[in-house]
């Protein structure tokens, strides 16, 4: 027992992680209808802005959590300037494709700049240590990031249904023509969907650091494949869903390594595919109905 | 094809029986019957909302009816996919003008002879006598079909560029080009202005005389039917259930037809 | 133009064949090692290229799981054509004895790797093909790291992660531009004929094109069929090119390069693929000088590697900025074509 | 501004290369690392190591007067990338010899093309044996996996005396893979234990978080006696997997193989890696190195503030390799013939050398074997107080005693 929910608790950690970077992801898909591959170069540069704070200006943690989440929404809005604007309308795949592009870009500028190597980035001495019971270990981490999930999660779902902004967004992402003819500001909201969706990347970018402890140039390639499975998963464009999406994604990756025979653990990528691909024939639109958050 | 569907029926050649359809809770199509005989014009009326394009959607097999049954030529064709129903002679044109991107209104005819396919692979990848003679046919017939709808001089053009008019017009050609012997057309005027309404109607009535054909008109502007009287008999429909049939004469006086529309004005 | 037509077209076919044999030749016999692997690379992505194009391009069957695809044809193909002593002696694989203990030639290779490829790509078709717009991407997203988790975790059939080597060199300009020709000349001749106009009719609009009596399923299964056939050709020709095989060697970033060709070129045009396959492996290749720094005046540069990924993918973002429609468009390239322009812009 | 140093350096390179005068011609040779792309980790480290190596060689007059160039090429991470540029290295750069790579897809790639064109091609990081199966022209530096895995299995019996261990496998790296095959086949050799390695935990390259495995490690330390993780991994993964354990409770010993010998060992694994013992090609305080090795490693802390690791030294013998061997070809045969020589025939006479020699200015004194392996000592370095330190010794003797199976491959 202990060991199954001391490996719950490795999963929750992981899954909030896909859970903060699911939810950013699915906002730009539901709401202008972006498959956002660069999401993940976006995260990374929310990391890297907070490593540089954090240990080359040596700035405290709280400081380098802002400089973190700010670095990721500078890096998003370039994509949504260099990347987005100017093909916007033009189809999925384009958007698709420009993403990718602005994606390899990205990456293989800080490849250039501050090569692949890992950084360590250390945690607060507050978030350091885990409470004992009896054989559990509860990582002081975990409730932290699972906390930052709860709170970003709960003011994100606020901020969709209940505020004019969330409303002009969800009217867009049913209908952007008849939005804009309502008179909403789409291109503002376009920026604000941005700007949201890269800061909870960068949110998602102080957990990962905080959690693993290094960060690297490429840590954005694979964690978006695995936000853009939880966003489906969790139906495309629903935020609370994409948030269930990334935990269950999380804890059934981590189920699949705990139990599994030792020599199939390297099929857990199978694994999480077959059940993802069921999922999607058997119900396209993901466990949440799509366009609704 | 299953066995059930060779019963042969002698009599019209479109019956459909009880059908009904709804979409989660509402029930679009309740309860429809009609029978077409060969080379009728039937008008089918009805305020917007009325089920009427759902129930082309059903005869085409686009939507798997709930209960009920369609038979045309006597064979049934109930809950068959589109493309079975197409081939065995029952085209239809969009409401919503559908157009293939990017594509040459000649390339587009072409594509409507899907169904005659005159030469097989090896004759395209070997580049046969035969595949040349086909494919100038083939080409010769849609300039045939285009001239006659009066827009040859438009086969090179992209179909998705043409103004309104000329696009209901190549919609109409290309249903023709599948060779039916049933024609559905849902509401091929909305949009056009009286002039061109005129004309299409015109040639409406002229293909029907000229290839034998059966056509079933959809229309929601009951004037397009009543003052031009082209119709042999009109059936209207309000949610979902027919209300009447009868002429167009009937039909005037109907005032459960006068109430569904000013109901449906009001509301 | 008169000219031509004095030609029949019996005649015309052996003289352009005859033309494009001599060139190869030449090629071959004069490109220096580089140019020549390059060009043979070119025309491996184009054989990658025009057969993605078949099911991205005209069916709007949106795949990104053709690398999965490549990796099924290629292992397939791979244990025949090993040489007998490296599967059995060096790495020891555990595989029945009439697969084991025989080495076949390259042609009965390709075929099989691309029947395999063809089986395969259908296979994950069938599901797939209910799908519409991102689901489908996903799916074939997923396959693609399915594949490559499989291959991986498989030792005993695939050497796992160490990847297979010790290959004949088969492959040569006959054989890439054999079949990149062979390709072209397929999918311009489908183009023309009711088999491409059904599937570009599918990718316009499915609902209309079913409604024209074509059989969706059927279709989207002839194109997948068609499409993986070749691009597990592409990859055996690969294989037998770079001599190595190993489960990640057709990974996302590949097929993004096909996919990448197709939209530079114009999606739904097979001139438009070709163009795209040659600017895309050109690209990197004839600007590396750039990166690896240079003297200039006795000044040195210094090495800026991964310039030109990231010049690549700017270019990409320009080209879809200022023209999206790629190079081509959906139009084909053509003599004529090309002649009626020129006049029309003397004329102006 | 460490980065624009750097470039500076490399102006000062080029300023010293115009010193030598026009009178000889430069000897070319090639290297081909993936300094872009995912295995980039390590192609950059290698580049920094040749660069500084390169400078050493010319402030010293080159070989035999000739200046040294070696043209450095980005292998992208891809097998086509390395085989295009190893083309490009031999037909348009002409180069006498070259070396790069770090893994066996890259390492062949690039060493089909070499051996197709009959020049000597020696792999720097990819520790797979079979890679010098390519052909004649074909060597790797660093120890192969079955070496390695017979050396560590033996150590761990033998000297650590650690009865059951555990190993985190890479199934998608061929490095991970293979090592701890070979590892488990010599232990149970060695331990007469017919299950020495009771639990296989496996992962991903790119996976972040092994709390998973950990986990179960744990719920089964104690049931299965285990007494040390085995970590033949990438140089990410060892500290990462070190620190998640601590924090999880876990005091089972590490044990590292060459893959881990990097900064990031310390920098990302702190304090949880402290107590570590690994298996690496280096150390400077190995006994009977060159005077020039321990100059490299002077200049490359002065300039790039860190110690060069497996994969910089590496890179280091690699390039000290051709070197030694053109300069032996220059001694026996007279620089007249070398001016006057064909290229095909240099480059042949300096793989004959390769394959005979014994390399003395490379980090440690070894040669090849006949199928082109190395026959090189195993360091064995500990982590102590935040710093990577000398521990023992293997020399190739010690780990390949007579009679000992070396099963090269399966």
């Amino acid at each position: 027992m202990t060991y199954f929910i001391q490996q719950m608790l490795n999963g929750v950690c992981w899954g909030s992680i896909l859970a903060m970077l699911g939810a950013g992801y699915t906002m730009t898909f539901g709401i202008i209808g972006l498959v956002n591959f660069a999401h993940g170069e976006i995260f990374m540069a929310g990391a890297f802005a907070a490593y540089f704070a954090l240990h080359v200006a040596g700035l405290p943690f709280g400081v380098a959590a802002v400089l973190g989440i700010l670095g990721a929404i500078a890096i998003g809005l370039l994509v949504e300037r260099i990347a987005f604007r100017p093909v916007r309308g033009s189809g999925m795949i384009t958007l698709f494709i420009t993403s990718f592009a602005a994606s390899i870009g990205i990456r293989t500028l800080f490849v250039m700049l501050f090569t692949d190597r890992a950084k360590p980035f250390s945690m607060p001495a507050f978030l350091k240590g885990a409470y004992l019971i009896g054989d559990l270990f509860i990582f002081k981490k975990t409730i932290a990031v699972v906390i930052v999930l709860v709170v970003v999660g709960a003011l994100l779902m606020y901020l969709v249904k209940k505020t004019k902004t969330g409303i002009a967004m969800r009217a867009m992402s049913y209908d952007s023509e008849t939005a804009q003819s309502m008179g909403i500001n789409t291109e503002k909201i376009i920026i604000i969907t941005f700007i949201i969706a890269s800061a909870l990347a960068g949110v998602a970018a102080i957990m990962w650091g905080v959690s693993y402890g290094r960060i690297r140039s490429s840590m954005g390639m694979m964690p978006v494949v695995d936000a853009f499975i939880a966003s489906v998963i969790g139906g495309l464009g629903n935020v609370f869903g994409a948030i269930v999406g990334g935990l269950i994604l999380g804890i059934g990756e981590t189920l699949f390594v705990a139990y599994l025979p030792p020599e199939l653990i390297g099929l857990r990528t199978l694994f999480v595919w077959i059940v993802l691909f069921i999922i999607i024939i058997v119900k396209p639109s993901g466990l949440f109905r799509a366009n609704v958050k | 094809m299953p066995g059930d569907n060779n019963q042969r029926e002698t009599g019209p050649i479109l019956k459909i029986e009880g059908l009904n359809k709804s979409f989660g809770g509402l029930q679009a199509v309740l309860d429809f019957s009609l029978s077409l005989e060969t080379g009728e014009l039937k008008g089918l009326i009805g305020p917007n909302g009325a089920g009427k394009t759902t129930v082309f959607h059903l005869i085409t097999g686009f939507h798997k009816p709930n209960s009920g049954r369609v038979v045309f030529k006597g064979i049934n064709i109930t809950a068959q996919s589109p493309n079975r129903v197409t081939k065995l002679g029952i085209a239809r044109t969009f409401q919503k003008i559908r157009m293939l991107e990017n594509i040459k209104v000649i390339d587009a005819m072409k594509t409507a002879f899907y169904l005659q396919k005159p030469y097989n692979v090896l004759d395209v990848l070997f580049q046969t006598p035969k595949y040349g003679r086909e494919e100038r046919q083939l080409e010769e017939k849609a300039l045939e079909f285009l001239t006659f709808f009066g827009i040859a001089h438009l086969a090179n053009d992209l179909g998705s560029d043409l103004p309104y008019g000329l696009q209901r017009r190549v919609g109409i050609a290309r249903a023709l080009a599948l060779s039916p012997e049933l024609l559905l057309l849902d509401e091929p005027t909305s949009g056009l202005n009286t002039v061109e309404t005129d004309e299409l109607v015109e040639i409406i009535l002229e293909i029907k005389d000229k290839f034998g054909l059966s056509i079933i008109l959809v229309e929601h502007d009951m004037r397009v039917i009543m003052d031009k009287g082209i119709c042999d008999s009109i059936v209207v429909m309000h949610q979902g259930a027919v209300i009447t049939e009868g002429t167009c004469e009937e039909l005037q006086e109907d005032e459960r037809v006068i109430e569904a529309y000013l109901g449906a004005g009001v509301a | 133009m008169r000219v031509r037509e004095g030609f029949t077209a019996v005649a015309r076919y052996p003289i352009g064949i005859g033309l494009v044999v001599l060139v190869l030749f030449l090629l071959d016999r004069s490109l220096p090692g580089f140019w020549l692997t390059l060009f043979l690379l070119f025309g491996i992505n184009t054989i990658l290229a025009v057969s993605l194009n078949i099911t991205n391009g005209w069916a709007n069957l949106f795949s990104i799981g053709h690398g999965g695809i490549m990796l099924a044809g290629g292992y397939a193909a791979a244990l025949f054509t090993l040489p007998v002593f490296f599967k059995v002696d060096i790495i020891g694989l555990h595989l029945p004895g009439w697969i084991l203990n025989v080495q076949i030639p390259f042609l009965p290779a390709l075929l099989l790797g691309g029947v395999v490829g063809s089986i395969v790509g259908i296979l994950l078709a069938l599901p797939a093909l209910r799908l519409r717009g991102i689901y489908f991407i996903l799916v074939t997203l997923g396959f693609n790291l399915i594949m490559v988790s499989i291959a991986e975790n498989l030792p005993n059939y695939t050497n796992g992660a160490m990847g297979l080597r010790q290959f004949p060199l088969y492959t040569n300009v006959w054989w890439v531009w054999g079949i990149a020709f062979l390709v072209i000349y397929i999918a311009l001749r489908l183009r023309k004929s009711y088999i491409g106009r059904a599937f570009i009719a599918i990718g316009r609009d499915q609902e209309l094109a079913e409604h024209m009596g074509i059989n969706l399923l059927k279709y989207k299964i002839y194109a997948f069929g068609l499409s993986t056939f070749f691009t597990a050709i592409g990859g055996i020709l690969w294989v037998h090119l770079i001599l190595n095989l190993f489960p990640n060697a057709f990974s996302l970033a590949l097929v993004f390069h096909v996919v990448t060709m197709i939209v530079i070129g114009g999606m739904g045009s097979v001139s438009g693929a070709v163009i795209g396959a040659a600017i895309i492996t050109g690209f990197t290749e004839v600007l590396a000088p750039i990166e690896e720094g240079f003297q200039v005046f006795g000044v040195q540069v210094p090495h800026l590697f991964g310039l030109t990924t990231l010049l690549l993918a700017v270019v990409l973002i320009l080209i879809l900025i200022l023209r999206p429609q790629g190079i081509m468009g959906e139009g084909e390239f053509s003599l004529q074509g090309l002649r009626k322009r020129l006049s029309r812009s003397k004329a102006e | 501004m460490k980065r624009l140093g750097f470039l500076l350096l490399v102006f000062v390179m080029a300023g010293s290369v115009a010193l030598f005068g026009a009178d000889k011609e430069p000897i070319r040779i090639g290297m081909i690392a993936s300094i872009t792309g995912d295995a980039a980790e390590m192609g950059i480290e290698f580049m920094e190591s040749v660069l500084v190596a390169v400078d050493l060689i010319n402030s010293r007059g080159g070989i035999h007067g000739y200046p040294l160039s070696v043209s450095i090429v980005d292998g992208q991470s891809d097998p086509a990338a390395f085989a295009l540029k190893a083309h490009r290295l031999i037909d348009n750069i002409k180069v006498i010899a070259g070396f790069g790579a770090c893994d066996i897809s890259f390492a062949t790639a690039a060493g089909e093309v070499f051996q197709a064109k009959k020049t000597v091609f020696t792999d720097i990081a990819g520790t797979t044996p079979t890679i010098p199966l390519v052909g004649d022209y074909m060597f790797m530096t660093p120890i192969p996996d079955n070496d390695q895995g017979r050396a560590v299995a033996m150590y761990i019996n033998d000297v650590l005396g650690y009865k059951k261990t555990t190993i985190f496998k890479d199934i998608a790296s061929a490095y991970g893979t293979k090592l701890t095959e070979y590892y488990i086949h010599f232990l149970k050799e060695f331990s007469d234990d017919p299950n020495p390695v009771p639990l296989v935990v496996t992962y991903e390259t790119f996976d972040e978080d092994f709390s998973p495995q950990l986990t179960r490690i744990k719920a089964q330390a104690e049931k299965l006696g285990l007494e040390a993780i085995v970590l033949p991994t990438w140089p990410r993964d060892a500290p990462t997997i070190a620190v998640q354990a601590r924090a999880l409770g876990i005091d089972l010993a590490f044990i590292g193989t060459d893959g881990v010998d990097t900064t990031a060992l310390i920098d990302v694994g702190g304090d949880s890696v402290e107590g570590m013992v690994y298996a690496t090609h280096y150390d400077p305080s190995i006994p009977g190195q060159p005077q020039i090795c321990l100059d490299y490693v002077e200049e490359f802390r002065a300039r790039y503030d860190y110690d060069p690791g497996a994969f910089g030294t590496m890179a280091y013998d690699s390039l000290m390799i051709m070197v030694e061997a053109v300069k032996a070809v220059i001694d026996e045969k007279g620089e007249a013939w070398w001016d006057s020589a064909g290229l095909a025939d240099k480059r042949t006479a300096t793989r004959d050398k390769v394959a005979t020699m014994t390399f003395q200015w490379t980090s440690q004194a070894f040669s090849f074997t006949p199928e082109g392996w190395p026959r090189r000592a195993l360091v064995w370095r500990v982590v102590e107080n935040g710093e990577r330190v000398f521990y023992d010794f293997q020399s190739y003797e010690d780990y390949t005693p007579e009679g000992v199976e070396t099963l090269p491959f399966k």
